[in-house]
């Protein structure tokens, strides 16, 4: 089955992005495909290639980039919500003047199009709400 | 993009406190644009966002009821609230920023099951 | 004296109970943020037959906001910010309930 | 055919009515997170006199992670991610409460 | 640093699904480090931390009954548990990773107007 | 008196964060002393640099760095909280080997004794909790 999910938590202080990445990763182990992971609110927070976790914590970050690689996922990030959180790509980062691109690689920003979209092809949208 | 799949949007939370009621709107706004037929069910908390007369100028935040001014601009018209929240806050459809459909609680099922997909905010 | 800040709606009924709870003679309670709506008169049960005398207020900039300034109950007073931060100085201490 | 996922306490008692409030025959209700805590033995209560027959399931990593394995009343089955992937496509669609 | 001044911590929230009981934790541990009284009132939901039996494992979370267990020696120990909430679970002290001292409810007043400082979580 | 201040809240999905801006600006108003200010939690990612709030919404961001600038303010970012988070001063940035240093300036990174420290030496402490 389509499956998009989508993801509203900050990745730090609530378990839901971490209920997500589990649940994303058992999808595609059962031969599930993954049409969009659009992440929405505090969910772009995991985006900031700054991330840096504890040695003794799992990094969901690299985490999220290597199922990407591995499964070639369409990982997309809210740009309005991305901008306002200080999650920038080369392009915002020169649009508004800001020192650093920081969008990790392996996702892309884009607008709620992209959400509208993945409702109207999957034939499953999971919500993961903070 | 394939046939219309309709959508309900569940509210859930007050105005202003978390940002929750916005992105639900920004939402519903995106996807009645790519002409899906979008549904909104304000219930518990989200009964809040739609009481008349707010003023957040002192919070320097956007005001929420003219946000829901331009739901009918997208041709968004199916705006649901339970008459019991109303009544558990002794509110009425006079207190209210926009005319809605009142349902009774128990309706609440039937849009879940009536609707291709439900998201909650 | 203890000044209690709660920003939850009311419908996080355990949350108003341990605050209700953890009152004491000469304390008040400020709602701010989205608990504002449990000064709804619809909410005062809430309130009521609190063993002891405590103050009630509601926080000016939110109450208007949220649409509540004409729907307030009486039983609340409109407290602004320079007035929240006198109740600050006046309780010993703040306790905030979220 | 809705499966229905909650993730917070059973304190959160609106949110446990609004999602009961959802269900129609043949829907499922998963506990994930937090919300495993409501399947506690002295929890109950809130699932008691349903109209309908409705499967319980509970997410076993997080029933684990909280030490409730064999204190998980017996009206719910343990539910892996495995089966919370089968469970999401055996129902039209999943809605989530949070 | 001045006199030692007494600090409350109040916990409400589960663990795991939030952050909020292990920074409560650090923030215990970093002031008894400093010498200042520490007391703990887990609380509602806040119980749940003091559940044993915990595995995160599959989690890939730590586990908050180990990071509890840090206390004894950090010599914190006042950590106090309502009998009302561990009645409502249907648990006893039995189903606790620590020892702790059981109140009533209404002591949780005093514990507050006893303290310096009350912080929660 | 001399207050601190324990900001515990996301700055982009709380109100609180806002509102305990309002509340240290009256403070300062009303000739009251801010001891600290400790950013605790996801309260710490309003020190993100990056951050590009849409034109017609306010910044907190450049808010806290004016008043702070003004009164001399001692703004503490819990550094454990931020590190993980993707906020990143020059040593931690160099540290960790991440390309950027991002945190806002007129904020430090520092630990949690400073929290425990301003709970020590102030007459108020006010926690502002998501």
């Amino acid at each position: 089955m389509k499956f998009s999910l989508v993801i509203h938590a900050s990745p730090f202080s609530a378990q839901t992005s971490s209920t997500a990445y589990r649940y994303a990763k058992c999808l595609l182990d059962e031969g599930h495909q993954i049409f969009r992971i659009f992440y929405y609110g505090d969910g772009v927070l995991v985006a900031n290639q700054q991330i840096t976790p504890p040695q003794d914590e799992s990094n969901l970050l690299t985490a999220w980039q290597a199922l990407a690689e591995e499964h070639a996922l369409d990982l997309v990030v809210c740009i309005a919500a991305a901008v306002k959180r200080g999650i920038l790509d080369e392009n915002e980062a020169k649009r508004y003047e800001k020192p650093n691109a920081n969008l990790a690689s392996g996702f892309e920003l884009s607008g709620l199009g992209q959400l509208a979209e993945a409702i109207a092809v999957s034939d499953r949208v999971v919500t993961f709400g903070s | 993009m394939s046939a219309k799949k309709s959508i309900l949007i569940i509210n859930q939370s007050a105005p202003y406190g978390s940002s929750n009621g916005r992105e639900s709107l920004d939402l519903a706004l995106t996807c009645s644009i790519f002409e899906m037929p979008v549904s909104l069910l304000f219930v518990g908390d989200g009964l809040y966002q739609l009481i008349n007369n707010q003023s957040p100028e002192q919070l320097q935040m956007k005001k929420h009821e003219a946000m829901l001014s331009a739901l009918p601009m997208y041709d968004i018209d199916q705006i649901y609230v339970t008459a019991e929240d109303l009544s558990e806050n002794d509110l009425t459809e006079n207190d209210l920023a926009m005319p809605v459909t009142l349902i009774q609680r128990d309706v609440i099922a039937s849009l879940i099951q009536q609707n291709d997909s439900v998201l909650t905010f | 004296m203890t000044l209690h800040v709660i920003n939850k709606t009311p419908s996080n009924l355990p949350l108003y109970h341990r605050m209700l709870n953890g009152l004491s003679a000469g304390d008040g309670i400020l709602l701010i943020e989205d608990a504002v709506y449990a000064g709804l008169s619809a909410h005062q049960a809430l309130f009521e037959g609190l063993p002891i005398d405590i103050k009630l207020g509601a926080l000016e900039a939110d109450i208007q906001a949220r649409g509540l300034t004409h729907r307030l109950s009486p039983t609340f007073t409109l407290v602004n910010d320079k007035a929240f931060v006198q109740l600050s100085c006046e309780h010993d201490k703040v306790v905030s309930w979220y």
